[in-house]
């Protein structure tokens, strides 16, 4: 099987090509059964992979196909090497299925766009370079697909190009990452430079010989690829470009800024866990920029009234999570997250998607409502999500998956209690706004009226998302309760095992404690927005808290501290020096020529007398010379 | 055999061809500025010829003969000139005839 | 010999074309044509024969041709090729067709003359390429330069005076230093020795003083780098490539820089290894002075060609950066650099000159939301938008990757800075590809997409850039033995 | 010897300021041949009889020929010499002349300053002249045949009484002249 792996990749790449080609010549049925049978196609041969994975683990821990001699001088070559081990096996599947169907809803979402061609176009291109970035085995071709899904974030947030707004989210998406692209790459020099090979095994099995622990180069190394992870998974400093990036169409946002891409950051960091693990210190930045992630997105997305950006604040403090799980060394309690959180998320934004649609793009929550009885199967999947966000205990995926972070960033080898809080506040501040989401939009009165009811190409892959929101978490459970840890042991086989420190509580009352939280949170919300209303009314007429609601509201202000820190002088710099300074020089020097040349034209006045006065000037003058030396 | 200050002859050669450039410089007509260019020609062939009565050899005199025919094409092509101008322009004034102007 | 046949087709081709363009304008184009594919299976033929030779130690020359020309002054017809002369070679021709194919339509007036230009300066290149005897070299780089002259200064657009004078202007300043410096090198060499001689092996041996030695040095440096054009010297460039036809656009970009880049690596590194290790550090802050530079002045331009011209500012500063590590890998990287920014750059050209038959403009503010009327174009100018941004897949992630990993070896300030650049270079290629082709569309009016021919060229450009990066190895081995040479040396 | 050579001196300078102070052209000619005359009798004086008979024949001779054949065809006359008189004021020449004295104090101190010898006049032959003109410099007389050559030839051509160039609107009626003058001929010739 394995010597078809090509085949997954390759396939989404065949249908990009057929449909950017010839997609103007095709008709929409052919478009669609192209686009989502080419990532199908992909789907199916990586669980049939998956299945002859976990059935006879090759002994090696990996299969690899060599396709061809990339590039090659001096001492550096690369290939384009192909290599699934358990780690990328996850992240395949996630992307090939869930990537599947959400190329079955957008068949059906997408299904009046003038520009159906392109967007599954561009879509099969995002999914073969998602697979080429969890494929690679190597950090340059692993780098080609992460500027690949750059690329493709970049078409299909400015999908609709012609309003001006989305092509700056678009424009924002890619430099924003791109920052985050450049210092990865100056990490890949430097790893480079100190190794001397970019290929991920080998760097795995020289780094803890080359490198001494917390020595300074590998500590930048690892923090120059955090940083790349922070641009692509919009992590603190790096996290502004997600919220606008929703101005893509919502299975874009869905598969793109969701479940797969913004998680490659955290795939790299598991991917390089030697490396980070090598230096401390980078370690405790990844947990910090976790946590505090987590925690100040959360709080934006408190305020939010758009549908799609409440869900982006909210992917951006999953990912926090992640972070913050990677940065405490619990490796395999960051990919469960992932796990979980693509289903979930996943789903919210398709069902967010049908929302909107049937409510004629409105994307504000306060004007939607009632739509609990009227859009009962987006109900029930929205709300099986929003359960799972909100990490309801025990019934949901996203409590298993949250639940080990919690415990972790006490408990494990970097944990510390301050980790622990900030994350329950974050876990708090979740089933807060999920309430207040699942309020505002589902119960009330109906403020829109319904336009189309989502077709059965849409509510299938809900449902199917909604199971698996509920019952992914099943295969992943506390050490205390059911001893079932199905996931970790297959992720155990590249990731190491979570170290815990001594001397800890018990772990049932961080559990306890947590889904507490879970369920406070969802009371406050329900207090808030349906028990109390007037509380939030009275709120509203305080000008302090309405300067934070509006300092939230804007991401903390984070644009605006870039625009004048970096936009503008930026800007003015390149206003102010358009038509090049050095032009002026060179301009200046041919002006003095021509005054020069004015200057001495005087002299040139056609007198015959003048040139010859002129001639015996000069004779004098030398002479006089003759005579004075 | 006789003997001069050899100062004294390239004194008057000097002389003379100050005269002659005093006349370029100071007369209008073109034909009087020719006359004046045949007289520094000629005391140029007279520091010739004095040098080369100093050392004894032919050189300068040789010299004098190149003089003699460049003196007399420029003068023969220098009339020319002058007729077409006088033609032209009816006017013989040098300080008129500014086409080399910039 | 096949050097030499290559240059006479040409010359010869240009000739016909000018006879021809009196009766017949059709058959003007045919003949070009020709010429150039005649050519270009000259230089595959030649590829083919010495492909995948590495020759270590031993001689990297394929072919070495050499005639007595002036021999009372040691001037000979000296032409030779290695692997990078071959890659150039290819590279000219290849770059010629679509030269020729891209003028089919723009070109109704003089056409023979024009084609007679442009074959002319095709064949001023090759030359430049392939001559191997210092006082050819000078022939040939002025044979280049004149006609293009005349391409901006006659066929050009509202400017093309002041543009042509400008071009003009500065390279032959340059030129003129490296005339003075090979004048000088020659007396040097015959001074040491006592025979007269052009010869590059010959000079090669010349031990002028060090002092001298980084005179005459500066004057072949500053010939070149003008031609390559580093920040300073770069005035020429964006009102050249902004006023030239769209051929003179792609060949400027496409040709006519590389050809000091060559000239720094075949002359000034092999003649003058000791000099040029001196100045390699601020070679390298010149190199990355124009990447930063360009880039910013690419951002703020409003004129689409003018914006191309600046980007090629921005990359060759990576040409220079990457020649003055001194590094295998990075050598490698410039000379995949050559290349690809030949085609990706070229190909931006031909787009501009393509939207300016269209809509009559380069200003940007007049352009918008294309892609609705021309999807095809569109495709396009991502495919090579990206390849200046230097998206991985395509041929100048490549180039620059090689370039800044050997630099991070060498000098680890530069190389951030210079990493830098790459975001610079998607301000700019997207604030491009954003106002031509995103946004609401301005006019009403139908734009036709791609035309038969036009679709030909691109995609020709299009899979060589996507081939370049994804498999640059037959590239990269093709100079492997040029490029080790170099670097053993120095 | 020496006295031959001071009068001569003397006659040369005093005749060249005449010269150049003449208003009439025709006297300024004549005096000029005074002039050529009297450094002829330097040449004489200084043992080089050959060049100053050449001095004598052709710079006295032909060349003032020529210049008196000018000054007649144009016809210099009074006019001139009034027209002279008007331009060469004072202000018009003083300033040159000073100029060219500093000039030739200048040049009188350095010669001064340098072979201060006696110089004895050896007489050199004419045989002596010819030949080294003829061995030594005879790529010189050659270059001096292609100049008197060119002088004559472009002498010829300026010289050529050219038709006034007339633009085409004015052409007609310059043929329209033409006819008339050929009528006129032909009428005579047939009267």
């Amino acid at each position: 099987m394995h010597q078809y792996l090509f085949l997954i990749p390759a396939l989404p790449l065949a249908g990009f090509l057929l449909l950017s080609l010839g997609g103007r010549h095709l008709s929409r049925k052919i478009i669609a059964w192209i686009g989502v049978g080419s990532v199908s196609a992909a789907a199916i041969f990586t669980i049939i992979l998956g299945l002859q994975f976990l059935q006879a683990p090759p002994p090696e821990g990996s299969y690899t196909q060599t396709l061809w001699q990339w590039m090659s001088t001096e001492n550096f070559s690369c290939a384009i090497n192909l290599r699934v081990d358990a780690l990328s096996l996850v992240f395949l599947f996630i992307i090939t299925f869930v990537g599947a169907l959400i190329h079955i809803y957008s068949s059906a979402f997408m299904r009046h766009d003038r520009d159906y061609a392109r967007f599954f176009a561009s879509m099969n291109l995002f999914v073969c370079a998602m697979l080429l970035l969890v494929l690679a085995d190597n950090l340059v071709l692993m780098y080609l697909g992460w500027e690949g899904v750059g690329l493709c974030s970049y078409l299909l947030i400015g999908f609709w190009y012609e309003t001006p707004a989305n092509c700056h989210a678009a424009n924002k998406a890619f430099y924003v990452t791109r920052i985050g692209d450049t210092a990865m790459a100056i990490g890949l020099f430097l790893l480079f430079k100190e190794l001397g090979t970019l290929n991920i095994p080998e760097i795995l099995q020289q780094a803890p010989q080359h490198f001494t622990a917390a020595s300074p180069n590998i500590t930048l190394i690892a923090l120059l690829l955090l940083a790349g992870g922070m641009g692509k998974s919009a992590q603190l400093p790096l996290q502004t470009w997600l919220p606008d990036a929703m101005a893509g169409p919502s299975p874009v946002s869905a598969l793109i800024h969701a479940a797969t891409m913004v998680t490659a950051g955290v795939y790299l960091i598991a991917r390089m866990h030697v490396v980070f693990q090598l230096s401390p210190v980078a370690m405790d930045v990844t947990a910090i920029v976790g946590a505090l992630t987590l925690f100040i997105a959360g709080c934006s997305a408190l305020v939010q009234t758009d549908i799609k950006r409440i869900l982006a604040y909210s992917t951006i403090s999953q990912i926090g999570y992640m972070f913050l799980a990677l940065g405490v060394g619990a490796w395999s309690a960051a990919i469960f997250h992932f796990f979980t959180h693509a289903f979930f998320k996943a789903l919210l934004f398709l069902a967010a998607g049908a929302i909107i649609e049937s409510l004629h793009h409105e994307h504000d929550i306060f004007k939607m409502g009632g739509l609990r009885k009227k859009m009962p199967l987006v109900f029930w999947t929205f709300l099986a999500g929003a359960a799972a966000l909100a990490a309801l205990p025990l019934i949901s995926a996203g409590f298993f998956s949250k639940d080990q972070i919690l415990w972790y960033a006490w408990s494990a080898g970097n944990g510390s209690p301050m980790l622990w809080f900030v994350a329950l506040a974050g876990a708090f501040i979740t089933a807060f706004y999920t309430t207040r989401l699942m309020i505002v939009v589902f119960w009330g009165e109906m403020k829109t009226h319904i336009g189309e009811y989502p077709g059965r190409a849409m509510t299938i892959p809900l449902v199917i998302l909604a199971i698996l929101s509920v019952i992914a978490g099943f295969i992943e459970w506390p050490h205390n309760m059911v001893h079932l840890t199905l996931f970790s042991d297959l992720v155990q086989k590249v990731l190491p095992a979570t170290m815990l420190q001594d001397d800890l509580p018990e772990e049932i009352v961080f559990q306890i404690i947590a889904a507490a939280t879970a369920l406070f949170g969802v009371y406050t919300g329900y207090v808030f927005y349906q028990g109390n209303k007037a509380l939030i009314e009275e709120w509203k007429q305080s000008s302090a808290l309405m300067q934070i609601r509006n300092f939230l509201f804007k991401g903390w202000a984070f644009d605006q501290l870039y625009d004048a820190l970096f936009v503008r002088p930026f800007k003015f710099l390149t206003r102010i020096n358009k038509s090049d300074l050095f032009d002026k020089l060179y301009n200046g020097i041919a002006l003095v020529s021509r005054r020069l040349n004015q200057l001495f034209s005087i002299s040139q006045n056609g007198s015959l007398r003048w040139y010859i006065v002129g001639v015996l000037i000069g004779i004098i003058f030398i002479l006089t010379l003759q005579l004075m030396l | 055999m006789s003997f001069y200050n050899s100062q004294a002859v390239l004194i008057v050669a000097a002389i003379l061809f100050v005269l002659g450039l005093i006349g370029v410089l100071t007369r209008k007509n073109i034909i009087f500025i020719l006359i004046s260019i045949e007289v520094m020609l000629n005391a140029a062939g007279l520091a010739f010829v004095a040098a080369g009565s100093r050392w004894g050899q032919p050189d300068g005199q040789v010299m004098f003969l190149f003089i003699l025919a460049m003196a007399a094409s420029e003068v023969s092509v220098g009339l020319a000139l002058v007729m077409q101008t006088y033609h032209q322009h009816k006017t013989l004034d040098a300080e008129k005839l500014r086409a080399l102007r910039d | 010999m096949i050097l030499v046949w290559m240059i006479s087709i040409l010359l010869t081709g240009g000739l016909l074309c000018w006879l021809a363009g009196r009766r017949n304008n059709e058959l003007v184009k045919w003949i070009a044509l020709l010429t150039l594919l005649v050519d270009f299976v000259l230089v595959g033929n030649l590829w083919f024969q010495h492909q995948g030779v590495v020759t270590s130690g031993a001689s990297t020359w394929f072919i070495d041709y050499k005639i007595n020309w002036i021999p009372s002054f040691g001037i000979s017809f000296h032409v030779a090729a290695d692997g990078l002369s071959a890659v150039m070679l290819a590279l000219t021709f290849f770059l010629g067709i679509l030269s020729v194919l891209c003028s089919w339509n723009e070109i109704t007036q003089r056409t023979g003359f024009y084609y007679f230009n442009l074959l002319w300066t095709l064949a001023g290149i090759t030359g430049v390429f392939v001559a191997l005897d210092l006082f050819l070299f000078y022939f040939f780089w002025e044979v280049m330069l004149v006609p293009m002259y005349f391409l901006i200064a006659i066929w050009g657009d509202k400017n093309r005076r002041y543009a042509a004078y400008k071009f003009f202007i500065f390279t032959q300043a340059g030129g003129l230093l490296m005339l003075i410096s090979i004048l000088t090198l020659y007396f040097i060499h015959a001074s040491q020795t006592g025979t007269y001689s052009y010869d590059y092996f010959d000079l090669l041996n010349t031990k002028p003083e060090p002092s001298t030695a980084k005179w005459i040095m500066m004057g072949f440096m500053i010939a070149f780098v003008i031609k390559l054009p580093v920040v300073p010297f770069h005035n020429w460039l964006p009102d050249a490539h902004s006023e030239a036809p769209t051929a003179g656009s792609l060949i400027l970009a496409g040709l006519l820089l590389k050809t000091g880049a060559y000239g720094i690596i075949r002359f000034v590194l092999p003649l003058f290894p000791q000099a040029s290790a001196e100045i390699a550090w601020w070679a390298m802050l010149f190199g990355v002075i124009g990447i930063i530079y360009g880039a910013m002045l690419a951002f703020a331009q409003t004129d689409v060609k003018r914006l191309i011209a600046y980007t090629s500012v921005s990359h060759m500063g990576f040409v220079l950066l990457g020649i003055f590590a001194f590094r295998e890998m990075a050598m490698q990287g410039v000379v995949m650099q050559m290349v690809t920014h030949g085609i990706s750059t070229g190909a931006l050209f031909v787009l501009a000159g393509m939207i300016k038959e269209r809509l009559h403009t380069r200003d940007i503010g007049q352009m918008g939301g294309l892609w609705t009327s021309m999807p095809a174009m569109g495709g396009v100018a991502m495919v090579f938008t990206m390849a200046s941004l230097g998206l991985p897949a395509l041929g100048n992630f490549v180039a620059e990757f090689l370039i800044l990993m050997g630099t991070f070896f060498v000098n680890v300030p530069f190389t951030v800075i210079a990493t830098l650049g790459l975001v610079f270079s998607a301000l700019y290629s997207l604030r491009l590809m954003q106002k031509v082709f995103m946004g609401p569309p301005k006019e009403e009016k139908h734009l036709k997409d791609f035309s038969t021919r036009e679709l030909i060229i691109m995609a020709v450009l299009s899979i060589s850039i996507v081939f370049l990066g994804l498999y640059p190895q037959p590239v990269m081995d093709m100079v492997k033995g040029v490029v080790l040479h170099l670097t053993m040396r120095s | 010897m020496p006295l031959l050579f001071y009068t001569s001196s003397v006659i040369a300078i005093l005749a060249t300021i005449m010269v150049i102070t003449r208003y009439h052209p025709i006297h300024a000619l004549l005096y000029l041949v005074v002039s050529f005359l009297a450094v002829a009798m330097i040449f004489l004086s200084l043992g080089a009889p050959f060049v100053a008979v050449l001095e004598v024949i052709l710079y006295a001779g032909a060349i003032i020929v020529l210049l008196i054949f000018v000054v007649m065809m144009l016809n210099l006359g009074t006019d001139t010499a009034t027209q002279e008189k008007q331009w060469l004021q004072p202000k018009v020449w003083i300033g040159p002349s000073l100029l060219a004295l500093v000039l030739l104090s200048e040049m009188v101190i350095l010669l001064m300053q340098g072979d201060n010898a006696d110089m004895q006049v050896t007489p050199v032959e004419i045989k002596q002249v010819s030949i080294s003109l003829y061995k030594e410099y005879i790529i010189a007389l050659e270059l001096a045949g292609f100049l008197l050559m060119a002088g004559i030839v472009g002498a010829a051509h300026i010289g050529k009484h050219k038709k006034k160039h007339l633009h085409r609107f004015l052409q007609e009626e310059n043929l329209d002249a033409e006819n008339k003058k050929m009528k006129q001929v032909e009428e005579t010739v047939n009267n």
